[in-house]
């Protein structure tokens, strides 16, 4: 199987099963929050899609628009891209995206990988995406008692930490 | 070096073991006290083989010093034991042993 | 949970022996043998480590935040301090993200450069990794020592390649988008070869070591053992995967650079041990140095940069899309995650991630580490080869 | 003259570290005052003319049994435990029943009327072994069943004070036994 | 003889009691030459590595420069050394430990910053977790510039290290000396640092008690170390108006603004209030 | 016996060679000017020692000294009888093959018990 | 002269000579340990970097008398002179030649044995009393490997004592003077027994590839962890000490001590014992070290048994063919 067959089968997976209708182009797609657990699961167990790759939270402050009255576009929000990759050629990474807002939560993937643990806890450190029944959601980069999550965008690159400046 | 100062060394030797067996409480420092007058019993041994044919007595005292040994292993074991079951050594609580 | 080894990362230690006195014995964050700063947390029982709590974050510079505040230009050299073992290989890792979302094409020539380069990387990595592994099981004051000095005697001669290119010897800042800067002259070619050439001799030496001896053997052999599902699950790549029996490697599966033309072999071990990853990481020496050589004779003529080079630092632009790709590093898949920074930033990312190998390798820490003793928990930690830039960042 | 002195010294110094032994409050410091006597009595034991029982008392005596109880007391230590009391109540009837005893002796040592100090070689380790190996014979034999049993009374007591599992099982299963 | 006391952190008692009586400075002469060349000779160094730098020590002590040549060997705790070298980034997280350690060593010893993250945090200088300079709170002997050094500087740079024990020895060394091109004001770091007569001697205060509450928490303790200060010196984390701009010494390329354009040439499609989401 | 006052003799200078080196370091040692109160702490990697050092080992050490201390024993009888096997002859070699083999009965207990593992 | 001053001024010469011989072996190792490593060693302090060690030692008189806070700081003073002291003891009774030795005592070996053994306290008092895990752990390594190895240390120690009827060193010595040296004659026992003698003196010593209680890479420095200075100083010479008088016992007991061809005795003696010396510092520079766990698993298991077949071996050769045979 070639790569681009793995990801027919992949976008097919996502359209037929948790009814997700666009996939950009040039980005991953964007699933439903309530799916997030399960599409991992189903592409852990049925299509054998066992490295944890990566997971990567972002977070987006809000938008406005300025022309038209500082209209808010949209609200500021978290997206967590997941990605995980099967074993061997043609070693193809699915991943998709979930958009989380500010006050939920997303569900751990600790169950289905074990890497989640770190992986998860970073973004929780560094951006402030919060897992749900997370087994140890502490910071690991962070100083425990640090305030604030210094990859958020409201966040100054060169906030001080007294005394040690 | 007179056989009385010997004798009066080993036997306030002697008496010091008696008094930490009589003071103290924690099995350890009970052996310790028990050491100390096998030792004064030792020097006793090879002081009055002075008078035999000066190898009796010391192959005696080696026997003594063996068997201390022998005894420390397996006192000590116990102790340990003890401990294990009751977190504690203090020696009271031993007397459930007898029960 | 994770029932694989049956170790519960997360052992509740007040449940394990509530009246038992566990020695809490810190090895870091300044410790000879944690190659760099990193702090594991051991609760032993006598000698035997009952849990293993890993700290990192001890060398966290924001390299991720510095990323999204200066240009893709500009990052390169930063991500450099990355994985400052193999350096290039973070230059490459970005600079393809980069291509790959810009769509950029790369001259064969520099896909030559960037295959030779990173097979010297990986032997240089490795030759530094069985140096220190060596201090590790011997101590400083041993015949680890040795093994140490030699493999940096070997290593040593790889940079002095890399100066000749460079004009570096450590952070190179070799690799631009689209290509590379440096390009090498015949020169090159004729030193690889002669160094290579040593480096493959000595190999045998550092081979015989662990084949032979049987105090080697004794320390790492059943040590550390690694199951290939856990592996997985963690997310570990790389040699210490495929120690593990996990025949997955980037370099074949999913060919970038020239390596779809080349046939690289792929070494598994399946013990998982501690000894099975020396094994593997002193193939994959040889299989390096076999690499560079078949190709060093057959770097095409050309340019080494497909692009116009910017006048400003800020002529790469990449918009709103997001994107991840990935390189086989010494150490596993080390990848890049990026999201442009749209129309009005598209100079510099709006997020950036790097996804370290390293990482994923630490956290295994907890399941590997309990009912060994200390001494192995250092030879383990020292196959892992965690390099705390990498973990960090 | 020189050699009283040099008994008297010895005495003092011995009777010094055995007030240590049975008074200090932290174990260990008990215990490595106990192996000052013992090496003083090594030294006393050179004195009377018994060197090789010297030698089995630095490699034996001290050498074991210090050994045996150093680990005992880091075995049996918790630390929040740094001293160990002696117990205050017992000991004023301590010091009286141990300075009865010991007039008691004091007064039968100075009543009795002891023989001259005999002035002897001293004993050779050949004379020893030749001793144990006729005159002591049984006993010799006799002492290797005593320490045959006390290995194994002592392994069997030792491992009954182990977990009921060994620690690589314990941390699997995540919980005490 | 004539030592300067403000450079030494340490004193012979006995030492000293001696030389004060009459008579016997010339046979001390001597022997005080004896004792420098001692402790200068004999440089056992504590490797405080960290990051990049800690590879390029590594290779100093290899048998490509071999610093065991001048009798330098690095060894595990710091009870046994006579300098820290401090070769790599030094964060919040991690310099705590940095200034404990340091600390934790007898006098007398020596610091020497290895490369430009312990100089000055080089280009993390200004990021949330790194310390700009580990001169902000260990006095630093010798500065060993590079991104890494090479090896070979790293031992010159001992050389120098050597050369300064024995001039502080003899009293010849004053600051100017060492670098004579400078006027004292440019000499000053650029943020409080310990030498500079402005540091607000709170702050070190501050940085001993953090590093001695370690272990209470995973980390430094910051409530402990938040005690009232003349101003806070922790940023509001969202900044509504644009910050002042204060920037008396130049910084480097990244500037204060939440979305800082870095550019050196204006782009003009870049507009700094458009919204910051792609 | 005058050996053995040679021997004392000889002892008397292992006294002497530490404690000169530590009276010579006693006068030449300097001392800090300023004090810190995390110079004498315990240093751990340079963390916070958590619980002291002073703890309880596990019991299975304890197999180990107890095994030594029997044959510790058995040496120590060894050596008279080693200056007597010329003089005594076979009898002396059967008395002492007995009382090895007893005691390496023990020995196989203890080895097949796992009482000498060490960890 | 009387037998005091004669123990008194041999101790002199004999522990001057022998910490001379281990500072500057000290020296010699990092030069050979270089060699061995491309490297070059000290080259800077003296000819051929010869005067590093008086540097090293004229630093480490100079640095603060450091004692942590937690220690029991008595002990914490009083352990390093007390191994030298038990270490340079043993010397007492090692002849280095027919006239250059402080005591013929009868019972030597034992003395030797006996003597050696205490060095394990102050060892574990250093690491106790320091109050340190490292330390600690490093102490009750370093009493558990030193009373292992004990036993077959005195097995194989025995067996020159049966071969030669005696355990006086200068007896076992001109026994092996008039028949063969015990390491060639008789074949079985003597040799495998110097074997079993070198590694458990190389465990006692605490060398690589037994150096546990002190390894770097796990405790950071083992029991010196908190020893700073002269002390530390103290420790270390210790060890090259221990080394060098196990080397020199090992060629007196098997090597035939004086006994050579051509040259005076002490020539021998001394070329002998540099020799083991030097074979100490080729396996240190060679070897990694073992884990605990094996290196109890190596004496309980093979050590002990062995050396115990080589002493009735022994026995039975000196009953059939006689001392001397």
């Amino acid at each position: 199987m070639t790569r681009d067959e793995a990801q027919q089968r992949f976008v097919a997976l996502l359209q037929e099963r948790f009814g997700v209708e666009e996939i950009p182009d040039d980005n991953y797609p964007l699933i439903d929050a309530k799916h997030h657990f399960e599409l991992a699961r189903v592409l852990r167990e049925e299509f054998g899609y066992r490295i944890y790759s990566f997971v990567v939270a972002s977070h987006y402050l809000e938008k406005v628009d300025a022309k038209n009255d500082n209209a808010v576009i949209d609200i500021e929000h978290y997206e967590v891209a997941t990605g995980i990759r099967c074993v061997g050629a043609p070693a193809h990474l699915a991943s998709w995206r979930v958009r989380v807002e500010l006050d939920q939560s997303i569900p751990t993937l600790f169950p289905l990988f074990a890497g989640a643990d770190w992986q998860e806890r970073e973004q929780y450190d560094l951006v402030g995406v919060r897992f749900d029944e997370h087994p140890d959601l502490r910071r690991l980069m962070m100083p425990e008692d640090w305030e604030g999550h210094p990859l958020r965008k409201d966040y100054a690159i060169e906030t001080a930490c007294p005394p040690w400046r | 070096m007179t056989m009385q100062t010997l004798l009066l060394l080993t036997s306030a030797l002697f008496c010091m073991g008696i008094y930490g067996v009589l003071t103290r409480r924690n099995a350890i420092a009970l052996l310790l006290s028990v050491e100390l007058m096998i030792n004064a019993v030792t020097i006793n041994l090879v002081a009055f083989s002075r008078f035999g044919d000066g190898v009796t007595g010391q192959v005696f005292a080696v026997f003594t010093i063996a068997l201390t040994v022998a005894e420390v292993v397996v006192g000590l074991a116990i102790v340990i034991l003890l401990f294990r079951w009751r977190r504690e050594i203090a020696i009271d609580s031993a007397n459930e042993l007898r029960h | 949970m994770h029932s694989v080894t049956g170790v519960d990362p997360h052992l509740d230690i007040e449940t394990y022996d509530p009246s038992a006195d566990l020695m809490v014995l810190n090895l870091g964050p300044q410790h000879p043998s944690t190659h760099g700063v990193f702090r594991v947390k051991l609760y032993l029982d006598g000698e035997i480590i009952i849990k293993a709590v890993p700290y990192a974050g001890y060398l966290h510079r924001g390299v991720e935040k510095l990323c999204e505040e200066l240009t893709f230009v500009q990052i390169i050299p930063i991500v450099d301090k990355n994985d400052y073992v193999s350096p290039m290989m973070n230059e490459q890792a970005i600079a393809m993200a980069c291509e790959a979302m810009l769509g950029i094409e790369v001259p064969p020539r520099a896909l030559y450069l960037r295959t030779i380069f990173a097979e010297l990387q990986r032997l240089a990595s490795h030759l530094l990794w069985l140096g220190t592994f060596g201090m590790d099981l011997g101590g400083a004051l041993g015949g680890g020592a040795t093994l140490f000095m030699y493999c940096f005697r070997e290593r040593e001669t790889i940079l002095g390649l890399f100066e000749e290119v460079t004009g570096c010897r450590f952070h190179y800042n070799t690799h631009a988008v689209g290509g590379n800067r440096h390009d090498i002259t015949p020169k090159f070619s004729c030193d690889t070869k002669t160094t290579l050439e040593v480096i493959e001799k000595r190999l045998e030496e550092y081979v015989q070591i662990f084949s032979s001896n049987r105090i080697y053997r004794a320390r790492t052999q059943g040590i550390g053992v690694l199951d290939g599902d856990l592996a997985n699950s963690l997310g570990i790549t790389g040699p210490l995967a495929r120690a593990s029996g996990v025949d997955h490697d980037l370099r074949r599966d999913a060919p970038y650079h020239i390596y779809g033309e080349l046939d690289v072999k792929v070494f598994t071990e399946s013990a998982g041990d501690c000894f099975a990853r020396t094994l593997v990481r002193l193939n994959e020496m040889y299989e390096s140095i076999r690499i560079v050589r078949e190709i060093i004779d057959s770097v095409p003529e050309g340019p080494i940069l497909g692009m116009k080079p910017g006048k400003s630092p800020g002529h790469i632009k990449i918009d709103a899309s997001q994107g991840y790709s990935c390189i086989e590093s010494p150490r596993g898949e080390l990848g890049t995650y990026i999201i442009g920074g749209g129309k009005s930033r598209g100079a510099s990312a709006y997020r950036l991630k790097i996804r370290s190998p390293s990482l994923h390798a630490a956290s295994c820490i907890p399941y590997l580490f309990p009912g060994h003793t200390v001494s192995d928990a250092v030879a383990i930690l020292g196959t892992l080869d965690p390099i705390m830039g990498e973990v960090d960042r | 003259m020189t050699e009283s002195l040099i008994f008297f010294a010895l005495a003092a110094f011995i009777l010094l570290g055995a007030v240590r032994v049975v008074a200090s409050r932290d174990l260990v410091h008990a215990v490595l005052w106990l192996a000052v006597v013992l090496v003083l009595t090594a030294v006393m034991f050179l004195m009377l003319g018994a060197p090789f029982l010297a030698g089995v008392q630095l490699l034996l005596y001290t050498g074991g049994v210090i050994t045996l109880m150093l680990f005992g007391v880091m075995l049996t230590r918790r630390h929040h435990e740094i001293g160990v009391e002696v117990d205050s109540s017992r000991r004023l009837p301590g010091a009286l029943g141990a300075l009865a005893l010991f007039g008691a002796m004091a007064c039968a040592i100075f009543r009795t009327d002891l023989p001259a100090w005999p002035s002897s070689a001293p004993v050779s380790a050949l004379e020893i072994g030749r001793a144990f190996l006729t005159d002591h014979l049984i006993a010799f034999e006799v002492l290797s069943i005593l320490l045959l049993a006390a290995m194994i009374g002592a392994i069997v007591l030792g491992r009954q004070s182990d977990f009921g599992d060994e620690p690589e099982t314990v941390y699997r299963k995540g919980g005490r036994p | 003889m004539a030592v300067d006391e403000s450079q030494r952190t340490y004193e012979h008692p006995l030492y000293q009691h001696v030389e004060r009586m009459p008579g016997v400075s010339v046979a001390l002469g001597s022997i005080d030459q004896l004792l420098t060349w001692g402790s200068a000779n004999s440089l056992w160094i504590f490797p405080m590595a960290t990051s990049c730098c800690g590879i390029e020590f590594m290779a100093a002590a290899a048998s490509g420069v071999d610093l065991d040549r001048m009798g330098s060997i690095p060894r595990g705790t710091p009870r046994q050394c006579d300098v820290m070298v401090v070769a790599g980034t030094i964060t919040v997280k991690m310099a705590p430990r940095v200034k404990k350690l340091w600390e934790q060593m007898p006098e007398p010893k020596w610091c020497v910053a290895m490369g430009s993250c312990a100089i000055s945090g080089d280009f993390y200088r200004d990021i949330y977790s790194v310390i700009p300079g580990i001169d902000t709170f260990v006095p630093v002997d010798v500065y060993v510039p590079g991104c890494p050094p090479n090896p070979e500087a790293l031992m010159h740079g001992l050389l120098l290290l050597q050369e300064k024990i024995r001039m502080v020895r003899e009293g010849t060394l004053t600051r100017e000396e060492v670098r004579p091109e400078s006027p004292p004001n440019l000499n000053r770091p650029a943020i409080g640092r310990l030498q500079d007569p402005e540091r607000d001697p709170l702050t070190d205060e501050e940085q001993t008690d953090s590093a001695a509450g370690l272990g209470f928490g995973d980390n430094l303790n910051l409530a402990q170390i938040r005690r009232p200060r003349p101003e806070p010196e922790l940023r509001p984390q969202v900044d509504a108006e644009p910050r002042p701009q204060v920037d008396a010494e130049p910084r480097p390329q990244v500037d204060a603004e939440l979305r800082p354009q870095v550019d050196a040439e204006p782009q003009p499609e870049v507009d700094a209030d458009e919204e910051s989401a792609p | 016996m005058d050996q053995w006052v040679a021997a004392a003799g000889f002892v008397a200078v292992a006294i002497i060679v530490p404690v000169s080196m530590l009276v010579g370091a006693k006068l030449l040692a300097v001392t800090a000017k300023s004090s810190s109160k995390l110079k004498t702490m315990t240093y751990e990697c340079g963390e916070e020692p958590e619980g002291g050092a002073w703890l309880q080992f596990h019991p299975r050490y304890y197999l180990v000294a107890l095994i030594f201390v029997l044959f510790d024993i058995e040496a120590v009888f060894l050596f008279p009888w080693a200056l007597a096997i010329e003089e005594l002859g076979g009898l002396a070699i059967v008395d002492m093959l007995i009382f090895v083999l007893v005691l390496l009965l023990g020995w196989g207990y203890a080895l097949r018990k796992g009482a000498l593992k060490w960890q | 002269m009387t037998p005091l001053m004669h123990g008194f001024v041999w101790g002199l010469v004999i522990a001057t000579v022998l910490v001379t011989i281990a500072v500057l072996s000290i020296w010699f190792e990092r030069k050979f340990s270089a060699r061995m490593q491309s490297r070059l060693g000290p080259t800077l302090v003296g000819p051929a970097g010869i005067l590093q060690l008086v540097a090293d030692a004229l630093k480490m008189m100079q640095k603060e008398d450091l004692i942590p806070e937690k220690a029991d700081s008595i002990l914490f003073r009083l352990a390093p002179p007390f191994t030298v002291l038990f270490t340079l003891s043993v010397a007492a009774v090692i002849p280095f030649s027919e006239n250059v030795l402080a005591a013929d005592l009868d019972i030597g070996v034992l003395f030797m044995l006996a003597v050696g053994g205490l060095v394990v306290f102050p060892v574990w008092i250093a690491g106790w009393s320091s109050n340190n895990k490292y330390a600690l752990l490093g102490a009750m390594r370093a009493v558990a490997q030193g009373i292992a190895y004990e036993i077959p240390l005195v097995l194989s120690a025995m067996v020159p004592v049966v071969l030669a009827q005696s355990m006086r060193f200068s007896d076992i010595i001109s026994v092996q003077a008039e028949t063969h040296w015990f390491v060639i004659w008789p074949l079985g026992p003597g040799l495998i027994a110097f074997v079993i003698f070198f590694i458990c003196s190389l465990a006692e010593a605490n060398r690589i590839p037994f150096d546990i209680p002190e390894a770097e890479s796990e405790l950071v420095a083992g029991v010196t962890t908190e020893y700073a200075g002269m002390r530390f100083g103290l420790l270390q010479m210790a060890e090259y000490l221990h080394t060098l008088i196990a080397s020199a016992v090992a060629a007196a007991i098997f090597f035939g001590g004086w006994d050579g061809p051509f040259a005076p005795g002490l020539h021998w003696m001394v070329l002998k014992t540099l020799a083991l010396f030097f074979t100490i510092f080729w396996i240190r520079w060679s070897l990694v070290r073992f884990r605990s766990d094996q290196l109890m698993a190596l004496c309980w298991k093979y050590l002990l048994p062995l050396s115990l077949l080589l002493v009735m071996v022994a026995a039975l050769f000196v009953h059939y063919c006689g001392v001397g045979a």
